[in-house]
């Protein structure tokens, strides 16, 4: 009796939620992200992007007069319910998931969006894994680590001068995956680094670390991290009194960066997946995202909202236009998407992987905030 | 013949000492007292006869084998039982299950063999659960097999404790004061049971406070005070013997000694 | 690069004995082990911070704030929470792992985001030798030598403190010669927190606060209290020490992959060698 | 009431139930299930050791993640056939957990809570720096479904009846373990280590098996996670899932598998319920666990069987 209570349990709590999200004729689109757990800010930074694109294109009257409803889903920033959650939007009979926070979540979700034939968006993970020709149905619209490390690779060298480089990176997919890309664009250019350390994405203190640098004297200190031990590696490297300047990818283009260490991280440069002085588009865009999410429990973060934002209105919407929401036709009209974006130099297109082909941007910390870098 | 023979066994702990060069011999189908005031070292011999404690000095012989420096569950399966005076059952487990355990002893076969052989598990219970009904009925507990433990009353828990230990089907059974806390009648019921196990032959050393209980059920009786053996023969003689008297009688028996540790 | 990775180990070890000493405290009464003791210590660094965001306090003054008051809730906690667990120790380990985990999610409702915490021990860098390092790391050292001096004499020299050894050393027998049973208990739960709460507040300033800060240390702490012998202060103390110098030396020379294991493979190759620990001593059996 | 899992109609409602269901449930619905399912193995072998040795551990995550990795790095980089990993599956995390838990089984429980916290860290750890074998934090992707000959087991409905299966190998096989002799050590040493000794219970041998028996279970748990989430990382395998595999074994009252099933089944659910908690989530979670040990030390589920009029089997 127990079980059998238990299953009516279950079957209630999965009818509610089919009714929930039940009007047949709006189009569908699922957001799964790290809304709790260590994703946090960013999974919410994905799903402001998403409810900000779905509300101007609702308030112009929508696709064709169908409205598009929003099914976000958290899943915690871990792997294993990333699963579930993307279980469940598959479930809901979303038309196509734009979202994703993590490589090791995406990686794992995305098994379940390519198992069921659902078109998805990945916005916001870096791993070259989640677009190959294997899986059709994942595209990507933020670069791989491994356009980023190679930029960042010949930036250091080429523009910066930079002739002793080590490298510090987390042991997580994130900084192992950029670590192996730059050391080997290093190499291609004829460099190799003269340290490269490994450290725990929870560790705080880096002094074992930093030592072993601070031992091999670089000029230049690659960082493949994310906050917050980005910022206190450079805190830390400072006391040390290693003078290198830090460089790095996407893990830094972080506010939080600036906030943690004001001093420390002046002078760092990075690649990064958006900025708003790119364009006059892409500062107003920002603007208008500011002054919308301000005051929230989480400060506004635009970088993901505006890959979120920009895959929703820019490239997920004029194709459910042209195509309507059968999945293998909007699937295919995704492989084929040209255009441009704002924030973006130049033309953008997806690749046969599913990756979107772009030029990316270089920025400098500087007075505590990203400025576009004008070095070389 | 001798089954049992301790020699020179000494035990301290912390530097107090607990046994001093005590010397013993339990003869084969005998019924042995063992007296003396509390603290004078009876149960910390069971404890060391059991395996519970390593003597520090001294060898124990049973059956011809040393034994001192054996583990419990070595001892045991020598043929050695014991029940505690503390009352140690298995209180969340069904008196049934209780004297089962013990009686496993006896049954061939591994845990493992239980679970992945096909018949072999209910044959080993049913073996088992024979050998524990026949030591229920002995001790009259038959009629509260089901119970658990800890849910029976006092008297029937130290019933309990002596047909766990007969379950094991041992050669030599150590009772540590069984009659502790039991009424009168309880008290006669208890000695009438002892004097019919002993009957079926099997040898018996009884820690006891009553010394009453003790003249009644032993031939022979040994004394100890201060960890030292201070009597040893018929057991009507060593309770008049002075030294025993003032042993023994010299000190106030408290209701809280009694139950200590 | 010795100097340096043994001074940074050294105060991250103060850290973990500090910490650890709050799982002494209360096993040491107790018997049970508080896993929520690392939240605590994460809890206390933003009371900290909270307190220094608002008034102005020097340092010292700042930590025995935190100290008081984390003391305070450690004995409302231990009224209205702890107190239910006594039950056996797989309940109380469950529960105090609810209570951590309620702790870290409630401090991250209003911190989502690692924050920088005031430089109350100023930000001067020092050289010693060939290491250089914050001011912050000789407070960690000078105020963990000052809190254990302060708890020895506590303990040694004050009738509260020989009533909390008492008990430690024997409930039973403690309530008998009338020390208050359930009072001790309750000071044993301020004392540990009110120690992670002040440890909270020695780190804060080295590094960021954040919500999760609680989680590795806590085990960290943990595994140096069995190290050095769960049952004794002293063991507790040199077993952080050593744990966090000799991962600091195996991050450093060996590798930072593995810096991580060390406090764990300690842990576990102790309690199988012995697993009182090295100064602990064991509680004989009574049969 | 008390006789009512006695009675075959009982039986053969739940069973209906239970088949019936990815027929009638949403996909969604049959995907909990499944993790239900697959998490019961875990959970009724961590019982061996929480409900019958009074031995708490905090490693069943890390041997649950032995387990999946070791399947998933014999069928994607040696290519071996799923069904074939199985055995390799348990044995590997039967000789892990021994050798690295053998000796610390035998400690005093409290002593053994900590050695399991040392081996959980230890296992994890490993699992996310060895990169050459565990491919580290980038996971391993692509396991295979599992194949029954010419049909592979792909979608949630698919597997379901291989999760059902074993889930139902896994609790008769456990009633088994329990209505052993070694069932009956376990429970003696529980209540009086001393006295099971005495009564020539090989104390040792015993936690040392139940030891293996719950590692056993894991193992297998562990295969069918893998093979059914089709994509493992070293997170999936932390304190975290330890934690909730211990909750689970203990909501469920002391000593009772199906106990433990049903707990596995209200706390996973739980997961799903508290989804709308957002930010919240984990509070309501830590509460849960807190109030419940305050509230229920001897499992959520005590309460029913008390009011059942059955006795509850508790330790005092």
């Amino acid at each position: 009796m127990k079980m059998r209570k238990l299953i009516g349990a279950i079957t209630v709590a999965g009818s509610v939620a089919m009714a929930v999200s039940a009007q047949a004729q709006d189009i569908k689109l699922g957001v799964v992200a790290g809304m709790s757990g260590p994703g946090t800010s960013y999974g919410i930074g994905i799903r402001q992007g998403a409810e900000m694109a779905v509300r101007e294109i609702n308030a112009a009257g929508g696709i064709k007069g169908r409205k598009i409803s929003l099914v976000v889903v958290d899943d915690a920033s871990n792997p294993a319910q990333s699963v579930t959650a993307m279980q469940r939007l598959v479930n809901d009979q979303v038309d196509l998931v734009v979202g994703g926070w993590g490589s090791s979540q995406v990686l794992a979700n995305m098994e379940v969006a390519e198992r069921a034939g659902l078109p998805y968006i990945v916005v916001g993970a870096t791993n070259p894994k989640i677009t190959t020709e294997k899986n059709k149905w994942t595209f990507r619209v933020i670069f791989t680590d491994s356009v980023q490390a190679e930029q960042i690779a010949d930036a250091a060298v080429r523009r910066l001068g930079m002739k002793r480089i080590a490298v510090i990176h987390d042991a997580n997919d994130y900084g192992v995956g950029n670590r192996d890309i730059f050391v080997a664009s290093l190499k291609k250019i004829g460099l190799d680094p003269v340290a490269v350390v490994p450290y725990q994405s929870a560790d705080k203190d880096f002094t074992a670390q930093l030592s072993r640098i601070r031992e091999a004297n670089p000029d230049g200190l690659a960082i493949f991290g994310t906050i917050p031990a980005a910022p206190a590696i450079m805190n830390q490297a400072r006391d040390l009194g290693i003078k290198a300047r830090f460089i790095g990818t996407g893990g830094l283009a972080n506010e939080n960066l600036m906030t943690l260490a004001p001093k420390a991280s002046e002078g760092t440069v990075l690649t990064t997946y958006f900025h708003e002085d790119v364009d006059p588009q892409a500062r107003a865009w920002a603007d208008r995202y500011v002054k919308e999410f301000s005051g929230g429990s989480q400060p506004p973060r635009p970088v993901l909202a505006a890959w979120e934002y920009r895959a929703v209105k820019f490239i997920a919407v004029p194709c459910i236009e042209s195509s309507g929401t059968d999945k293998e036709k909007l699937r295919q009209c995704i492989g084929r998407w040209k255009g441009t974006l704002f924030s973006v130099p130049g033309d953008a297109y997806f690749d046969k992987t599913g990756q979107l082909v772009q030029q990316s941007v270089l920025v400098e910390v500087g007075k505590g905030a990203f400025q576009a870098f004008k070095g070389k | 013949m001798t089954l049992l023979a301790a020699s020179k066994v000494s035990l301290s702990f912390a530097g107090v000492r607990a046994l001093v060069n005590i010397d013993l011999q339990i003869e084969e189908g005998e019924l042995l007292g063992i007296i003396g005031p509390n603290g004078s070292g009876k149960s910390t011999l069971f404890n060391v006869l059991s395996g519970i404690y390593r003597v520090d000095q001294g060898t124990i012989v049973f059956r011809g084998e040393r034994i001192e420096r054996f583990g419990i569950a070595q001892i045991v399966r020598r043929g050695i039982a014991r029940t505690f005076q503390n009352k140690r059952l298995f209180g969340t487990m069904s008196v049934l299950e209780n004297v089962e355990v013990a009686a496993m002893k006896g049954v061939q076969g591994s845990a493992l063999g239980d679970v992945f052989g096909l018949n072999s598990s209910l044959q080993a219970r049913k073996k088992a659960g024979a050998i524990a009904e026949r030591c229920l009925v002995l001790t009259g507990l038959a009629d509260s097999t089901g119970l658990l433990a800890r849910d029976l009353p006092y008297g029937a828990q130290n019933r309990l404790e002596i047909a766990r230990a007969l379950a094991l089907e041992p050669t030599l059974l150590l009772l540590d004061e069984p009659a502790a806390g039991l009424n009168p009648s309880e008290r006669a019921e208890l000695q009438e049971l002892i004097r019919r196990v002993h009957a079926e032959g099997l040898t018996i050393a009884l820690v006891e406070h009553d010394v009453r209980m003790v003249t009644g059920l032993c031939a022979r009786a040994i004394v100890l005070d201060h960890g030292e053996k201070i009597a040893d023969g018929a057991s009507a003689m060593v309770v008049r013997n002075p030294r025993v008297q003032a042993a023994y009688f010299g000190e106030v028996e408290s209701e809280e000694e009694a139950h200590a540790a | 690069m010795f100097d340096q990775l043994f001074i940074g180990g050294l105060a991250t070890g103060c850290v973990y004995a500090v910490v650890g000493l709050g799982f002494t405290l209360v096993y040491r009464t107790l018997r049970m082990v508080n896993f929520a003791q690392g939240h605590v210590f994460m809890a206390g660094a933003f009371l900290g911070l909270v307190i220094a965001e608002r008034v102005h306090l020097p340092a010292l003054p700042l930590l025995f704030v935190v100290g008081a008051v984390a003391f305070a809730l450690g004995m409302v906690l231990e009224r209205l929470v702890f107190r239910r667990l006594y039950h056996n120790h797989e309940v109380f380990i469950v529960g105090s792992i609810g209570l951590g985990i309620v702790l870290m999610n409630g401090v991250r409702v209003f911190f989502p985001e690692p924050v920088p915490f005031p430089k109350v021990f100023g930000s001067e860098v020092v050289q010693i030798g060939a290491a250089r390092f914050q001011e912050g790391y000789l407070w960690v050292v000078l105020s963990t030598l000052v809190l254990v001096v302060l708890l020895h004499a506590m303990f040694t020299y004050t009738r509260t403190g020989r009533a909390l050894r008492a008990v430690a050393a024997d409930a039973e027998i403690a309530a008998t010669v009338g020390v208050d049973v359930k009072r001790a208990i309750a000071l044993t739960f301020g004392l540990s927190f009110a120690v992670a709460a002040i440890a909270g507040v020695l780190i804060g300033p080295l590094y960021f606060v954040s919500f999760d800060m609680g989680d590795m240390v806590g085990l960290k702490a943990f595994s140096a209290a069995v190290f050095g012998g769960i049952n004794s202060i002293p063991g507790t103390i040199l077993g952080g020490l050593v744990i966090g110098v000799l991962e600091n030396l195996a991050g450093g020379y060996i590798s930072s992959a593995y810096k991580d294991l060390v406090a764990f493979v300690i842990l576990l190759v102790m309690l199988i060698w012995r697993p009182t620990g090295l100064l602990g001593r064991e509680t004989p059996v009574k049969v | 009431m008390a006789a009512l899992h006695q009675r075959w109609w009982f039986w053969a409602a739940t069973l209906a139930a239970l088949l019936a269901l990815p027929a009638l449930a949403p996909q969604y619905v049959v995907h909990i299930a499944n993790f239900i399912l697959i998490y019961t193995l875990p959970v009724v072998g961590l019982g061996f050791l929480t409900g019958f040795t009074g031995r708490v551990s905090l490693a069943q995550g890390a041997l649950f993640g032995v387990g999946a990795y070791t399947t998933a790095l014999l069928t994607t980089k040696l290519g071996w056939a799923p069904v074939a990993t199985l055995v390799p599956s348990v044995l590997m995390t039967i000789v892990l957990a021994v050798s690295l838990g053998g000796a610390a089984v035998r400690l005093a429980g409290l002593y053994f809570v900590m050695a399991t916290i040392g081996i959980q860290q230890i296992v994890w750890l490993v699992l996310m720096n060895w990169i050459e074998l565990t491919n580290g934090p980038q996971g391993v992707r692509s396991i295979p479904a599992v194949g029954l000959g010419e049909y592979s087991l792909e979608t949630p409905q698919q597997f379901y009846f291989l999760a059902l299966v074993a889930a139902g190998i896994s609790y008769f096989l456990a009633k088994r373990v329990i209505g052993s002799r070694l069932g009956l050590f376990l429970r003696a040493l529980s209540d009086d280590q001393l006295a099971a000794s005495s009564v020539a219970v090989e104390v040792g041998r015993a936690k040392v098996t139940a030891l293996a028996l719950s590692a056993a279970w894991a193992g297998a748990g562990g295969f069918l996670y893998a093979h059914y989430v089709r994509f493992i990382h070293p997170d999936m395998f932390g304190l975290e899932p330890s934690v909730l595999f211990l909750v689970m074994s203990m909501f469920g009252g002391y000593r009772s598998i199906e106990g433990m099933i049903v707990a596995t089944a209200l706390l996973e659910s739980a997961t799903e319920y508290l989804r709308p908690f957002g930010e919240f989530r984990m509070i309501a979670y830590g509460m849960i666990l807190l109030l419940g040990m305050m509230f229920f030390p001897m499992g959520i589920l005590t309460l029913v069987r008390r009011r059942a009029g059955a006795p509850a089997a508790g330790k005092d």
